[in-house]
């Protein structure tokens, strides 16, 4: 029997080995053991044997990125020789502006505070989950409610460290937009125009944001 | 969104596709009952609860195409046509033709386009980013960031949009009503005798003039004022008067030349 | 003088390695490879060698990730062959699947970029705009200038995460367009769809349409 395993273990192993090492590619925090061992439906010491052999693998290789274990994870790291080409080009390589979907949902969540996020979805006129809680992540902008109306939406703010980082006092130190902004009304009228056919509830965030 | 499926006895699928198939000759269009898919399509919008404008507009672009198409069919080739209306006719045939060449290259195109981001999709980018202590020192954008961009972002965000329309320049308006054809129709039409539609049209110039005196010809028939006989198909085709025509049906003829009735869809853009 | 420099170089060249190694495992988006040059102070054929060289490596090894070359630069992903492990990381809304008309649009603006709204319209035959604004608002498409013509109408080409998210590495590497291009056979058959066929000209235009 165990004859037998032996060579399809083997080849169960390379595979698990492979995943692990994607996943920990794909990962933004560190993957639990626990975790890992679930997707890859192996044993949680088979797991941490596998991520060992790993580790060593990059050392042995000088790889310059390491398989660490930190926070009761695994992830993937750059190695601390090469701290200084890191921190070059942290500080010079990667892009600083805000991309585009950005910038536009953090203004539209400046100006329009406190506001629901299928509202905002309803304005950029695509879905802007992912794009919020990168701005959520980066402290530029958190819950500051919940809407009242049915629902309870969580509704969005800029935060303390947005008017910090601009140089702003308050929230009335925006520049002001102009005259051609329209009113909630036709705000509303438009955000209904603009079908939110997967949002059930965007007719009534909207109308609690003309009360 | 969901491509619009039509149903006819012919024909059962994805809209577009019945005008690639016609094209191909797969399905016969004098097979296709247009008004059907029309009257279907309007009561499929009747039952959306919002009108999806992408959808709209993709079947008025066909149903358009499909109306010309059979009109041009449907339509007995002149034998005597002059040089110039002949060159007018190809020219129109080629661009009708250069538009479905267009359309058929880039609908391939972003067939191409839809596999490259499904092979994509099967890898994912490291996007972590670097671990602390560097993920510290990672410019905040926040900190470059001139006011007057943010400012600039949300003007273009919550500046009232244009109200959407449905582009309607491919389809030639109506100039021409069926009321007045009917009255030249019947000038023209002798009590006893039998006159050809070819006769009939002898003096009209334009395309258009030619189909709404067919529509005036038809109306007639519906209501019984004159007979019809073609013996054989785009054979010469013959109208006789059978009455007077003072006894008119007059809410029939003016629903020729009304105004196509709009659906009402639920979701009136915002002005 | 050469003697002495090579063993320097390579030690130069295994730095750089592992430095390249690191940056990569420290970036969020592609990495041009002038600045990697840059960075590990080597020329960019150099950089572009061993980039190779380490593409081929973990592709060798089995690696569970890989070197890819995408949007001009360089960017460790995991390999396509482990999507059914890494999908649970998909963010939510990052692989939204385009609507027909979207991807047709976007097609038209990929091949002839620099192109206006107009003519956009045109070929698709109806207004494009709602689905022009949803492409700008996915960061696929954006304005990338002004026609110099009467009108100054804005004109619109394809973005960076345009060609990241069809992973190539430029938009040369887009299929000819000639590809799709209609064969004679297509054209003579929607001629005849088009029935002018019996008129004696017809054979003499379908030459003319080929040509």
């Amino acid at each position: 029997m165990s004859d037998a395993e032996s060579p399809l273990d083997a080849v169960f192993a390379v595979d698990a080995r492979r995943a692990i090492e994607a996943v920990i590619v794909a990962a933004t925090e560190p993957v639990e053991a626990r975790f890992l061992a679930e997707l890859v439906e192996l044993a949680l010491e088979d797991v941490e044997r596998l991520c060992a052999e790993l580790a060593a693998e990059y050392e042995e290789e000088g790889r310059g990125f390491m398989l660490a274990r930190v926070a009761g994870g695994y992830r993937l790291q750059t190695h601390p020789d090469l701290a200084p080409y890191v921190e070059r080009f942290v500080l010079e390589g990667q892009h600083v502006r805000l991309s585009g979907p950005a910038l536009e949902t953090l203004a539209i969540v400046a100006y329009k505070q406190p506001v629901s996020r299928a509202q905002v979805s309803a304005i950029r006129g695509v879905d802007v989950e992912s794009t919020l809680q990168t701005l959520v992540a980066r402290g530029y902008v958190d819950e500051i409610g919940r809407d009242p109306g049915p629902g309870t939406a969580v509704l969005y703010g800029t935060t303390t460290a947005f008017l910090e980082r601009l140089g702003l006092d308050s929230l009335h130190d925006l520049p002001p937009l102009g005259d051609f902004v329209p009113d909630a009304g036709t705000v509303a009228a438009l955000e209904r125009g603009l079908r939110l056919s997967d949002d059930p509830m965007a007719g009534e965030h909207t109308e609690t944001v003309d009360g | 969104m969901m491509p619009y499926e039509v149903r006819t006895a012919v024909y059962e699928g994805p809209f577009d596709l019945l005008l690639h198939l016609i094209l191909r000759q797969e399905v016969d269009l004098f097979e296709v009952s247009l008004s059907t898919i029309i009257d279907e399509y309007l009561a499929e919008l009747d039952r959306m609860e919002s009108l999806d404008l992408e959808l709209a507009t993709e079947f008025l672009l066909i149903a358009a195409t499909l109306v010309e198409l059979k009109a041009r069919r449907l339509l007995p080739i002149p034998e005597d046509l002059e040089l110039d209306e002949e060159l007018l006719r190809f020219e129109e045939r080629d661009l009708l033709l250069a538009r479905l060449l267009d359309c058929k290259t880039f609908k391939d195109a972003a067939a191409a386009l839809s596999s490259l981001m499904r092979v994509a999709d099967r890898s994912l980018p490291r996007v972590a980013g670097p671990e602390e202590p560097f993920r510290s020192l990672v410019p905040d954008p926040l900190e470059r960031l001139r006011l007057s961009r943010l400012r600039d972002a949300a003007r273009r965000m919550l500046a009232p949009k244009p109200t959407p329309h449905v582009e309607a320049d491919h389809i030639a308006p109506i100039r021409a009503s069926v009321a007045e054809a009917i009255d030249v129709v019947l000038d023209a039409l002798p009590e006893a005798r039998a006159v050809s539609f070819r006769e009939l049209t002898r003096g009209a110039v334009e395309r258009l003039d030619i189909i709404v005196r067919f529509l005036a010809v038809l109306e007639l028939y519906k209501q019984g004022v004159v007979d019809l006989d073609q013996p054989t198909t785009f054979g010469e085709l013959s109208v006789r008067r059978l009455q007077s025509g003072e006894l008119l049906d007059a809410a029939s003829i003016a629903d020729w030349d009304a105004p196509a009735a709009t659906p009402a869809p639920a979701a009136e853009p915002g002005r």
